[in-house]
């Protein structure tokens, strides 16, 4: 293939094997799990960090502001620097509260957040699980989060964060089926689950593309779900903070209230790279059949740049809605979900299973 | 309905009504005891439809405790002043008329909260301003706070 | 999403002041009500007579005139002032003690950067130390 | 033989909780407690308490001499500080019967409504930050400060001006006034249409506020709501048609009236009410007839013993004056009747059934200033 120049697995198995050669099995295995898990815990707070600087830095121009401009050239180091202040502030333990659900509430979120970024793929041969049933794990695992933000809200004793977590548990249960079902779209037309396999199948164009209508829908209705369920604006409602303050992590300081932050930047970037994995090729460079000199520059450029450029306009569409909209009230929260969403899901797997059948795609 | 005839009708209603002259709007003072009954009168009848209380205000005029009613027909455009009176300083009364005009809810409550003027009937007389344990009523001329009040 | 996204694409229309970094070319308008002052001349004089009222007319007290009786040497007696003492901690900027000074004695100021680690520091003395009234202001 | 007491079971769907919104909440815009009953996120009913900022300005204004009052004045409605400045000084002057001169009014209207508009522009900014859409509320700000620097340069400040005297102004407006008022009508007509864009258009804000909080034009005159609130239940209320001062009866303008009276529509008579202003500010701004800045006036200005009512329009609604003199230079009592305080009465009534998120755009739309309610 015309793109192997970037392909990782080879580098991945000399590792493995070199990793082998030396240690016994079972320390080989700890250390490459190690490995990876700091090498996703490095990627992770970068990641975050960046977004947090990224998201103030849009919303300031898009309000006519300058946004961080102290620390660092351009504010760069802002957010560093607010996390080190995180890190010194207080914990605030709260009277009455349930401690350990307090204090669990936080790990739950992020934990989630981080099993859910194992099954990404960043690159050819650049990912830490390839399941075949991957979508599906990546469904189950970022749900989890919700879990974590019902018991902080219920933990912290306060009403505010109680109602907050309760409209975060109804509104992230209902917008899971319609991430689910756009999703189950492109599985319909991809004919897998395996993040790796579709990928693959984009190698001739990406599913946006090659799936006609339908995939377009779907993946409007995949932003706007998935905006949804990682509790951003206009669907914040369970941190509104002009109606419930902070919502369910009122109560938080210091590191606890910087893991919910953190994790909810990752959620973002989580379901962004969905979005650019299953509907615009993941990693797979910008394809016209036919044109063989354009392909083959467009090879040039490394797949995670792709990745990251892809997931990053994602992201931007994101923070364009968030800024734009003003927050949705819950029952029309749910009335757009079940009345609206839901039934154009289904009819539009339905449209493409009969295209897929028919063999109509590309 | 222009101002005399508002007159004659008021005063057919209450007879002591007692009118005081060179006004900006027609004024007049009413025995307490008469006062609620009149407004309803005037809020209910056709046409006088005084509907719109703009305005209520305690007054202390160091003889007595007074407080003044504007009212204002939204339908015929007239307006009427009307004070009642009362020189019991120890525990003032008057009958409310937040039955009447819902707007007179905050209004007495204010006029309880500073003057101390009591409203019979009210459905949530509490101070509004004030602490709950406030003592003695700050609007009245004879009021000494030696802390808050700072004289120039 | 048009209305901020065509912000977005045309930063030349960010507004912020960007407030310490601009102290230098930072004007305030000529009629800023930054606080009182009382205007010396080149020879240390003022235009203030002591007469007191300003400190009538301040609504807040944040005025207080300290002065003295001298006889002149013509005979006639005089009021100096020795301290025109301004709070500005009481003052609410209502601008009725330059409105009414009839001698023009006070003015607006353009400082605006009032804050002080310590109250006292907040009252003022609008006289200069040694200075006297110009001649001929009564 | 124990008696068997049976105690009530609370039925778990009636029960309500509290939740005290305020003092400090970032939708009650200052120091307002809302202590609500909510079912669910239902609010059953609601007590508003006020009084965290009670100044007394009242029996402040006892002490003081009528110049003096002016400056206590603009603390109360500090958005539209000019138009509660406007209330004492036509009192001062309609009780001694001095005529001001014309070149007093025309200023006096057109500064009036360029509070108008700037006092609705941050009513803009936060009604749609209540709304989630924090975008508004910087670009309501950024507009705002073409009229905050327009007062700057004539009055010296931004926001409390103390700008009107009994008979006049303080100083005559600048030089640039009239160039940099006709640039910001300009200007402001443009962005305007952006806030059509971004927040009027917007189907989101519109579906959540058509028919919330509904007020029946009966209710607005019960309740005495006045100002766009009022208007758009359809309670004719404008006191600058009705009983009109300065120059506002040679003016053409058109009072805003709807009679749904929900949320959204009290939305658009303040969009509305904002295009007025210009309009009346576009009529003005060029014949602006010279003369004196002020009438002559007394040094010690004594009202005669009497009483003297007067009323005008703010941006919230109508804001009276009730003065009564004994004939000294200080008021025996004045008493200022401030249209958010009426308007903060109908709360409860029109928020009743409806969700927290209702509430605070409720709230948002009938435009509280917290330090008049307690003045």
């Amino acid at each position: 293939m015309a793109f192997s120049i970037y392909d990782f697995t080879s580098f991945n198995q000399a590792i493995d094997h070199a990793l082998y050669a030396s240690l016994p099995p079972v320390l080989a295995v700890i250390v490459e799990m190690t490995i990876i898990g700091l090498v996703f815990l490095v990627f992770y707070a970068v990641v975050g960090l960046f977004l947090v600087y990224a998201e103030r830095k849009v919303c300031a121009f898009m309000q006519n502001r300058v946004g961080p401009n102290r620390v660092g050239p351009y504010g760069i180091f802002q957010t560093i620097a607010d996390f080190i202040k995180l890190l010194m502030k207080e914990l605030i333990s709260i009277k009455n509260s349930d401690k350990l659900l307090f204090n669990l509430a936080p790990f739950i979120v992020i934990i989630a957040s981080f099993m859910a970024i194992a099954a990404i793929p960043f690159g050819k041969g650049l990912q830490a699980i390839d399941f075949d049933i991957g979508i599906l794990y990546v469904i189950a695992v970022s749900s989890l989060g919700v879990v974590g933000i019902l018991l902080a809200g219920w933990s912290s004793n306060n009403k505010y964060s109680l109602i907050g977590a309760m409209r975060s548990g109804a509104q992230i249960i209902s917008y899971e089926l319609s991430v689910g079902l756009s999703l189950l779209t492109i599985i319909v037309l991809a004919g897998t689950m395996q993040f790796s396999q579709i990928v693959e199948g984009q190698a001739n164009g990406w599913f946006i593309f090659k799936g006609h209508i339908p995939a377009f829908i779907a993946f409007i209705l995949f932003l706007i779900a998935s905006t949804a369920e990682t509790n951003r604006g206009p669907f914040d409602l369970a941190e509104a903070e002009s109606e419930l303050t902070a919502g369910f992590h009122t109560e938080y300081s210091g590191i606890k209230f910087a893991f919910f932050f953190l994790a909810e930047y990752m959620n973002m970037f989580i379901v962004a790279s969905i979005a650019a994995t299953v509907f615009l090729g993941g990693w797979m460079p910008f394809h016209f059949s036919g044109w063989a000199g354009f392909n083959h520059v467009m090879d040039y450029i490394p797949p995670f740049v792709w990745y990251l450029g892809k997931t990053a306009f994602v992201i931007f569409l994101m923070m364009w809605f968030k800024w734009t909209f003003p927050r949705l009230r819950i029952d029309q929260l749910l009335n757009l979900e079940w009345k609206y969403l839901l039934p154009i899901n289904l009819v539009n797997i339905l449209v493409m299973a009969f295209i897929v059948l028919m063999g109509w795609h590309f | 309905m222009d101002n005399e005839r508002l007159t004659e009708r008021i005063r057919t209603l209450v007879p002591e009504a007692q009118l005081e002259e060179n006004k900006q709007f027609l004024t007049l003072v009413i025995p307490a005891d008469k006062f609620h009954d009149l407004a309803v009168n005037l809020k209910e009848s056709e046409d006088t439809l005084m509907d719109y209380l703009f305005c209520l205000s305690g007054v202390d005029m160091i003889k007595h405790l007074m407080v003044v009613y504007h009212l204002n027909s939204t339908k015929h455009g007239h307006s009427v002043e009307l004070k009642v009176k009362t020189e019991n300083r120890e525990n003032p009364a008057f009958d409310t008329v937040s039955d009447i005009w819902q707007a007179a809810n905050f209004y007495e409550r204010e006029v309880f909260d500073l003057f101390g003027i009591r409203f019979n009937n009210h459905p949530d007389l509490r101070r509004i301003f004030l602490d709950e344990n406030w003592q003695g009523y700050p609007f009245r001329k004879d009021y000494v706070d030696e802390v808050n009040i700072v004289d120039l | 999403m048009g209305v901020t996204g065509k912000y977005f694409f045309s930063p030349g229309q960010i507004v912020t002041e960007q407030y310490p970094e601009n102290r230098k070319t930072l004007k305030m308008a000529e009629r800023f009500k930054g606080e009182v002052i009382m205007p010396h001349d080149e020879n240390n004089q003022h235009r203030c007579t002591g007469c007191g009222i300003c400190e009538l007319n301040c609504p807040n007290g944040s005025i207080e005139i300290i002065s003295t009786r001298i006889e002149t040497p013509e005979g006639k007696k005089v009021r100096i002032i020795d301290k025109h003492i301004y709070h500005l901690s009481m003052c609410t900027f209502c601008g009725l003690c330059i409105k009414t000074c009839p001698s023009d004695s006070l003015a607006w100021g353009q400082e605006f950067e009032h804050a002080v680690f310590d109250r006292s520091k907040l009252t003022k003395v609008l006289n200069q130390p040694g200075s006297s009234i110009i001649k001929g202001i009564e | 033989m124990k008696e068997v007491i049976h105690t009530p079971v609370p039925d778990i769907e009636e029960e309500e909780y509290h939740i005290n919104m305020g003092p400090q909440h970032p939708s009650t815009h200052g120091v307002l407690r809302l202590v609500v009953s909510l079912q669910g996120e239902i609010v059953k009913s609601l007590k508003p308490h006020c009084g965290y900022i009670h100044r007394g300005i009242e029996k402040m204004c006892e002490k003081d001499t009528y110049p003096q009052i002016i400056h206590l004045t603009d603390r109360m409605d500090y958005l539209s500080a000019h138009i509660n400045n406007h209330a004492v000084c036509l009192l001062v002057e309609n009780a001694l019967q001095v005529e001001v001169p014309e070149r007093v009014k025309y200023i006096r209207t057109i500064i009036d409504e360029l509070t108008r508009i700037q006092s609705h522009q941050l009513w803009w900014a936060c009604y749609g930050m209540d709304l989630g859409g924090l975008t508004c509320f910087f670009y309501g700000l950024r507009d705002r400060e073409h009229i905050l620097d327009i007062f700057e340069e004539s009055f010296g400040s931004r926001l409390l001006h103390s700008y009107y005297t009994p008979g006049g102004l303080m100083q005559d407006i600048h030089p640039n006034f009239q160039k940099r008022v006709k640039e910001f009508i300009k200007y402001f007509q443009k962005k305007i249409k952006d806030y059509d864009r971004i927040l009027t258009g917007n189907v989101i804000m519109t579906e959540r506020t058509r028919g919330i909080g509904i007020l029946s034009k009966e209710d607005a005159i019960n309740y005495a709501v006045t100002g766009p609130s009022g208007r758009a239940s359809g309670f004719s209320c404008d006191v600058r048609k009705h009983y009109p001062y300065s120059v506002y009866d040679k003016v053409e303008f058109r009072e805003v009236l709807f009679t749904e009276g929900d949320t959204l529509h009290r939305y658009y008579a303040r969009m509305e009410e904002m295009r007025e202003s210009m309009k009346i500010i576009e009529q003005l701004i060029d014949n602006i007839p010279e003369g004196e800045y002020s009438a002559k006036m007394k040094a010690v200005l004594k009202l005669p013993a009497g009483e003297y009512y007067q009323r005008v329009e703010t941006a919230r609604g109508e804001l009276g004056a009730y003065c009564i003199s004994d004939g000294n230079k200080t008021p025996f009592r004045l008493k200022f009747r401030s249209p958010n305080f009426s308007n903060l009465g109908v709360l409860d009534k029109i928020s009743r059934e409806h969700k927290i998120a209702d509430l605070v755009a409720i709230g948002a739309s009938l435009d509280f200033v917290i330090p008049d309610i307690d003045r």
